[in-house]
């Protein structure tokens, strides 16, 4: 049945039949021990409580192969609808087709996938599975537009600024989002700022190092801007150069979830971490269910894509954005 | 099995011409040249060290010669691996066996050439028929069993895989070197048996041993080796032990066993009703000043009783005491602090430290008196590996030099030097002179004598009949993991220890003598 | 060593030897050996116990997804098998298979879907992988840990350098890798097939083949087998080949699972799994000593705990605790019942 | 095994012990090492290629650059020496880095800003982890190799149960843990006399006292250490704590580095650097042999090459490339140095 692009249950057009009875829900999640997705899966836990519903959370790390078996047994368990953050979207078609075959409906979080091909981005729009989340190339905006005003503000000179674009190179959803930075960033300024590549695993330690040594081998830049895929890359990148002698006031780390930030923010010194999208996972969470149970129980259509709220925030306004610093 | 190799051919079946061969700063042989007839067995004797098992690993194809060449059958020859020494009719019994831990003794024996079906698929049955029929024709099928593990053999069941290896294949020249050293006497006239058969159809065979006696019994011709040169060929008829140690050593020597001590009554180690897995109700006594000798053929329990004296075999029933005092085995620590020392029969597995050097080897066992503070004074070390290594007369470059480097007799006398500088009470060698050399052997003899004369109890495993009789006050023999009997040095001659060792009729075993 | 290890081992050679003059209830425990028992009892104790805590546990559907999702793995432990008897390890297998699954999506989509071909190249490139490892191993002397940790990082990087970071390809539209994906035959997925005949292939190769008992020879003592005239490095260089093989085997399930050639999501990590399973089966690192039967027995053992862990809806965090923890209890027991004295290092 | 490789084997006791009767030049050169000699070379053709490519490569703030990006990997790969001269090997590492940077910045959040509670915490639970390594090795009969595995997923899942999955607390606020992150004595980074106290300490108990003699033994020949009366247990035991120890320093410099405690994130993999580096430092993985310097230098060759790739800006699909096939290159340098024969497995 995998050949023929016969939509499934999980599509829009699928016909919404309504559940009496325990609703059984699996969220499976790459990247479950990232603060983010911790983050949403507690939501998600939250609003299944409150609902009434089982909920599995299962973390799947990078890792495709695992997605394609825990859709498989979630199917094998008899679960009601799939909620899914994709490791790789190009894993896509295949977990559709399995969630089809054994009925379910199935929901993407966060990451889009498509019905029909690997590359989402080259999906129609009515192949796209529906969504709940956030869109990494609009998130990647947001940040290029922000590190294009505070670049604006301090009228530094580009000749001798750099941008470190900090993320895991292999990770498609984080190349997209820088890809994205960058645009905006071109767009919104015009000026022609060099763009330092560093390859990291995601981690503030080795973006930390990877950074350090960057910085190295250009030594000559007097001003930063960094982003990358998550706050992990960017507090780790401003860590290295605050480090290593740039003052606060020479760098611009716009963050990408806030929670890194927040922390240096916290502290109330000043801190090269001058923005940072806050996007709080926790709704997401909390929507997807919904989202899902609602389609279950009262049979309502998925909605193509639902946003939860992002939100820019900086060291004044990020305690009343309601995010929460461990 | 081995078809006649043509006797009929001219010349010598090997031959080596003016042989070098140098290891980093040894020269461990200066131009050896040396003929192995067919028909003829020629014996290979030397000192520790003096280059032996050099030389037959360059007849092995193991190492390359620095200088000289082989010739087989009067062709030269470059052996470039064993393999290659094989194809050309050249098998070794290597010093030290070379065993495969987790596979059966039949694939032990014919690994590398195992019997196979059409399609590459093991001819399993017919590898145990194979060997059943083989150790039926060679006299072994009571030593050995074809489907035990390689890990599980003793030491001389390791041996005898070695040389099943070789007496299984076709060759035409054979080298043994030092198969016997830790066979028993009944062993080893199995194996001699065949070696004379071999001989007799025309096969040349190196044989190299420290044993005196079996090299009169066995050789025709006698080359001895020193320091890396031949000192001589005789004719082993025409020629004495006198003359043989002479040309080994370069001066005669004097009697091989010294007797400067008188056992005193005090008994030091007391053995009561011990049982262990493998030996059962062995009473045994040993007194200040006193050399006991365990006797008994391969298996006999004779290991296994050792290394339950010294708490690494547990005790199932049954005390040990020391002094009068009960011990407490639970591990070889608690042997080690009440004063009992034990060289165990396997140096390379069980005692040596390869890779480390004859100072550290020698200074391991008694840091808690070389240190300061936890620190270990490297000249209290140095001073202290000197003083054994001058000793024993250990052949090494320099202290530094690392034990596995060292020639096969001179690594026991390593492990020698390291239980002997603990200064213990008690004394438990196994096999104490496996592998040394005659000179050495009377040194180890003094050795002994001088320690219990300063009052050692000292308890030796030997399977060497001449070094039992000569060694030993008194005489334990052992058989199936039971003493079958106790004979006083007055009383104790080759074929009263054979008879009791080989007492098949256990119905009541005797025991030794509750003191 | 020889003195203190007393315990029964599980050996390759007892069960076949002394077979003939044993009773068939005999034979069969020989033949299954004291290890293989202790992982069967952890078996039947962790199905028992997720049956009893969730009856979703024990379907038939839930024991295909479980065959299914150890596939992957089970492929490479089984070959990681062969290496470790040998006394080397091959940590480069997971690299090696996300170049397999790059390379025969790749081959897949520039052939205009020829799945023969994209599969074919994989093994092709599987093959050229592990005979560098062999090569670097035995010729460049290099230490098998490090040679294959650094051709981790190498063919990680290849694989990354081929697709750009990205998946490669689609290959879901192909009836092939379709059937790879999601057929089954006598009720039983393609992919548990694949596992069980590469399994009593090496099976095969390993016991009863002249070839396997020189692999044995080789792990558990290398002298020997040189001075019995075996070419360890020809064994050796194939080992590694056939490493690769059954790894590009595995990219190719790897690729038709996921849909298209995954660079590193999906094989990253795959070493440590198959060398645990192995370790866990009654390899000993050292070589010489295991087998194909104990290192399955070990991958569905691991596979049945993980997707029970999942089924009752144990945490993520605790099912690290759980696994840790659980690994470490199953080996306790088993090496408990051995009797073996507790000094110095286990085997 | 002896026969064949009669390359010159950097010995514990030689050294040390041949001093006072050698000349000067030749001391230098024994106390180095042959694989010590190729490793330095190794690194002088790291650092004079980089400087080439780039002069932002040797300059003092890129040279603390490096110094501070391998502390916490040498950290774990001295202690890792210690563990693998034993015999055994302690993959949990990187997780016991991560408990404790966790528990550190936890404890000091919850005593309102104590970092000397906080570093105690810290440590004490390093202990713990390390004993539970060593008894369920020793006591519990299980291999190193698959315990260690076992824990490295139990005490990752702790961290992460601990931490909730977040990082934990903010500890830049705290002088001495900001002294810790960028402070400076005499030049030199805190984070890098760390690890030189710590690699000294290890050193002097590895060379110069009995207890590091019978370390070797026991990884030289366990039989023959055990019949020598050591108390292998209670050593075993105590190495596993020792690397606990260094695990939690190593872990408490993570979380004065990031600012925060981290459950996982960047301790992950750090139990492969370790061994990578006390490997390629000739640490011999079946015991006995290796030091601190060999892995020292091993630490700093890695650490050279991958910042030298960052500085000249090598994208990370082709560092991973780079890096592999130049460990691979490195060693067999080094090898053919040796002049080896080269047949069979490389020890
Ligand atoms: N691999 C090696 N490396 C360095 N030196 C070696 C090596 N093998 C042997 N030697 C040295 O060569 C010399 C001859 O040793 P060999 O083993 O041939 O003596 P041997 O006559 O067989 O003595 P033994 O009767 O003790 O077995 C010795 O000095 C020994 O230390
Ligand atoms: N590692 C082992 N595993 C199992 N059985 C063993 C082992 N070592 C010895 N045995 C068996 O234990 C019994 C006693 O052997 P032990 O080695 O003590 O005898 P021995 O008199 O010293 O003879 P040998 O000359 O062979 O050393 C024998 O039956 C032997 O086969
Ligand atoms: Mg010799
Ligand atoms: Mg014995």
């Amino acid at each position: 049945s995998g050949k023929d692009d016969n939509a499934g249950p999980g599509s829009p057009s699928g016909p919404p039949a309504s559940l009496s009875g325990t609703i059984k829900v699996a969220y499976l999640q790459k990247q479950g021990d990232q603060q983010y997705f911790v983050d949403e899966a507690d939501g998600a836990r939250a609003k299944a409580k409150e609902l009434g519903v089982d909920l599995k959370v299962v973390n799947l790390g990078n890792d495709t192969n695992k997605a394609v078996s825990e859709v498989q047994a979630a199917m094998a368990q008899k679960y009601n609808g799939v909620v899914i953050v994709v490791p790789d979207p190009a894993v896509g078609p295949q977990v559709v087709d399995i969630a089809g075959n054994g009925g379910a409906p199935l929901l993407a979080s966060d990451d889009q996938i498509c019905l029909t091909g690997p590359d989402p981005t080259k999906c129609a729009k009515d192949k796209l599975v529906p969504r709940v989340g956030f869109s990494g190339p609009q998130m990647g905006t947001q940040v290029g537009r922000r590190a294009a005003d505070e670049f604006g503000k301090s009228g530094w000179n580009p000749a001798d600024t750099a941008i470190i674009a900090a993320w895991k190179q292999d990770v498609t959803v984080c190349t997209d989002r820088v890809d994205a930075a960058r645009e905006a960033f071109k767009q919104a300024t015009g000026a022609d700022v060099k763009v330092l590549k560093v390859g990291t695993d995601n981690t503030p330690p080795d973006a930390q190092n990877k950074t350090a040594a960057t910085m190295s081998g250009n030594r000559s830049v007097k001003h930063w801007i960094v982003w990358g895929c998550n706050d992990e890359n960017v507090s780790g990148a401003v860590t290295a150069l605050q480090n290593g002698g740039y003052g606060a006031a020479d760098v611009v780390g716009v963050g990408l979830g806030g929670y890194l930030a927040c922390k240096d923010w916290g502290s109330g010194k000043p801190s090269g971490m001058k923005a940072a999208l806050f996007i709080n996972g926790y709704e997401v969470g909390g929507l997807a269910v919904q989202t899902m149970v609602d389609r279950l129980r009262n049979g309502k259509a998925f909605p193509t894509e639902a946003f939860a709220t992002t939100k820019m925030v900086d060291p004044t306004d990020w305690r009343q954005s309601g995010l929460k610093c461990t | 099995m081995t078809k006649n190799p043509s006797p009929d051919l001219p010349g010598p079946a090997l031959a080596v011409e003016d042989i070098h061969k140098n290891f980093a700063g040894v020269h461990a042989l200066r131009g050896i040249t040396l003929d192995f007839p067919r028909g003829t067995v020629t014996a290979l004797m030397g000192e520790n060290g003096a280059g032996k098992s050099t030389l037959i690993k360059i007849i092995n194809g193991d190492h390359r010669p620095g200088r000289g060449r082989v010739l087989v059958a009067g062709t030269p020859r470059v052996l470039h691996s064993p393999a290659d020494a094989r194809r050309h009719g050249i098998r070794v019994i290597p010093q030290e066996p070379e065993i495969v831990p987790h596979v059966s003794v039949a694939e032990n024996v014919y690994i590398g050439a195992l019997p196979r079906k059409p399609g590459r698929l093991l001819d399993r049955a017919g590898l145990y028929r194979r060997m059943r029929s083989d150790l039926e024709r060679l006299g072994f099928a009571h030593a050995i069993a074809p489907e035990t593990l390689g890990s599980r053999l003793s030491p001389a069941q390791r041996q005898l895989v070695e040389i099943l290896r070789a007496l299984t294949t076709e060759a035409a020249v054979l080298a043994f070197d030092e198969p016997t050293s830790s066979l028993s006497e009944h062993e080893v006239e199995t194996l001699f048996g065949l070696i004379r058969r071999l001989r007799d159809r025309g096969l040349a065979v190196v044989y190299v041993s420290h044993r005196m006696r079996e090299i009169f019994r066995l050789a025709d011709r006698i080359a001895v080796l020193r320091d890396g040169e031949l000192a001589g060929v005789r004719d082993a008829a025409r020629t004495d032990e006198g003359e043989v140690v002479r040309l080994m050593v370069g001066r005669d020597l004097s009697a091989l066993f010294a007797r400067n001590r008188s056992a005193r009554d005090r008994v030091v180690l007391e053995v009561r009703d011990v049982t262990t897995d493998d030996v059962s109700h062995v009473h045994l006594d040993v007194r200040e000043g006193e050399v006991v000798a365990l006797a008994g053929l391969v298996g006999a329990g004779r290991s296994e009783l050792a290394a339950a004296l010294v708490g690494d075999v547990p005790i199932r029933s049954g005390e040990v005491r020391v002094d009068g005092r009960p011990l407490r085995l639970r591990t070889p620590r608690d042997a080690v602090r009440a004063g009992i020392g034990y060289a165990p029969e396997e140096r390379k597995a069980q005692a040596l430290f390869l890779t480390g050097s004859v100072r550290y080897n020698i200074g391991v066992a008694v840091l808690d008196r070389l240190r300061r503070f936890r620190f270990v004074g490297a000249r209290r070390e140095r001073l202290l590996a000197q003083e054994f290594v001058d000793r024993l007369d250990i052949r090494t470059p320099s202290l530094d030099h690392e034990v596995r480097k060292l020639s096969g007799g001179n690594q026991q006398k390593v492990v020698l030097a390291r239980r002997l500088a603990r200064r213990p009470e008690i004394l438990i060698l196994d096999e104490p002179t496996r592998g040394i050399d005659i000179g050495a052997k009377a040194e180890i003899y003094r050795l002994i004598d001088e320690l219990a004369a300063a009052g050692v109890a000292i308890l030796v495993i030997s399977s060497e009949l001449p070094e039992v009789l000569g060694l030993a006050d008194r005489v334990v023999v052992m058989q199936n993991g039971r003493i079958t009997g106790e004979l006083d040095r007055a009383d104790a001659d080759e074929e009263a220890v054979l008879a009791l060792a080989m007492a098949f009729d256990l119905a009541e075993p005797t025991q030794g003598n509750p003191t | 060593m020889t003195t203190t290890t007393d315990a029964p081992p599980p050996m390759p050679a007892t069960s076949a030897g002394g077979a003939h003059v044993r009773a068939l209830p005999r034979r069969v425990a020989g033949a299954v050996g004291a290890q293989n028992t202790s992982l069967i009892g952890a078996l039947i104790v962790v199905v028992g116990t997720f049956t009893w805590l969730d009856d979703g546990y024990l379907t038939r559907a839930n024991m295909t997804v479980i065959g299914d999702t150890v596939a992957v793995t089970g492929l490479l432990a089984v070959v990681q098998t062969v290496v470790i008897v040998c006394g080397a390890l091959d940590i480069s297998v997971g690299s090696q298979a996300g170049v397999a699954s790059v390379v025969s999506a790749m081959a897949f989509t520039s052939t205009d879907g020829n799945a023969a071909l994209g599969i074919l190249a994989a093994i092709g490139v599987g093959i050229a992988a592990g005979v560098v490892n062999g090569i670097v191993i035995v010729y460049g002397r290099v230490n098998p840990v490090i040679a294959t940790l650094a051709t981790l990082a190498a063919y990680k990087g290849v694989a990354q350098l081929l697709a750009g970071g990205r998946a490669q390809g689609y290959v879901l539209g192909d009836d092939f890798f379709i059937f790879v994906a999601r057929g089954k035959i006598l009720g039983l997925s393609v992919q548990i097939w694949t596992l069980a005949v590469v399994a009593v292939a090496v099976h095969v190769l390993l016991k009863y083949t002249d070839i396997g008992r020189n692999i044995y020879a080789i792990g558990g003592n290398d002298t020997a087998a040189r001075l019995a005239g075996i070419n360890i490095n020809k064994y050796l260089v194939s080992v590694y080949a056939l490493a690769g093989v059954v790894a590009a085997i595995a990219g190719v399930i790897l690729t038709a699972r996921t849909g298209s050639g995954q660079p590193t999501s999906g094989s990253e990590g795959l070493e440590l799994k198959a060398i645990t399973a192995a370790a866990l089966g009654g390899c000993a690192l050292k070589g010489g000593k295991g087998g194909v039967g104990g290192t399955l027995l070990a991958v569905f053992l691991l596979g049945a705990l993980e997707n029970g862990l999942n089924v009752v809806g144990v945490n993520s965090f605790w099912q690290n605790v759980a696994q840790g923890a659980l690994l470490v209890v199953a080996v306790v027991i088993q090496q408990r019942r051995n009797g073996e004295r507790a000094v110095g290092l286990p085997t």
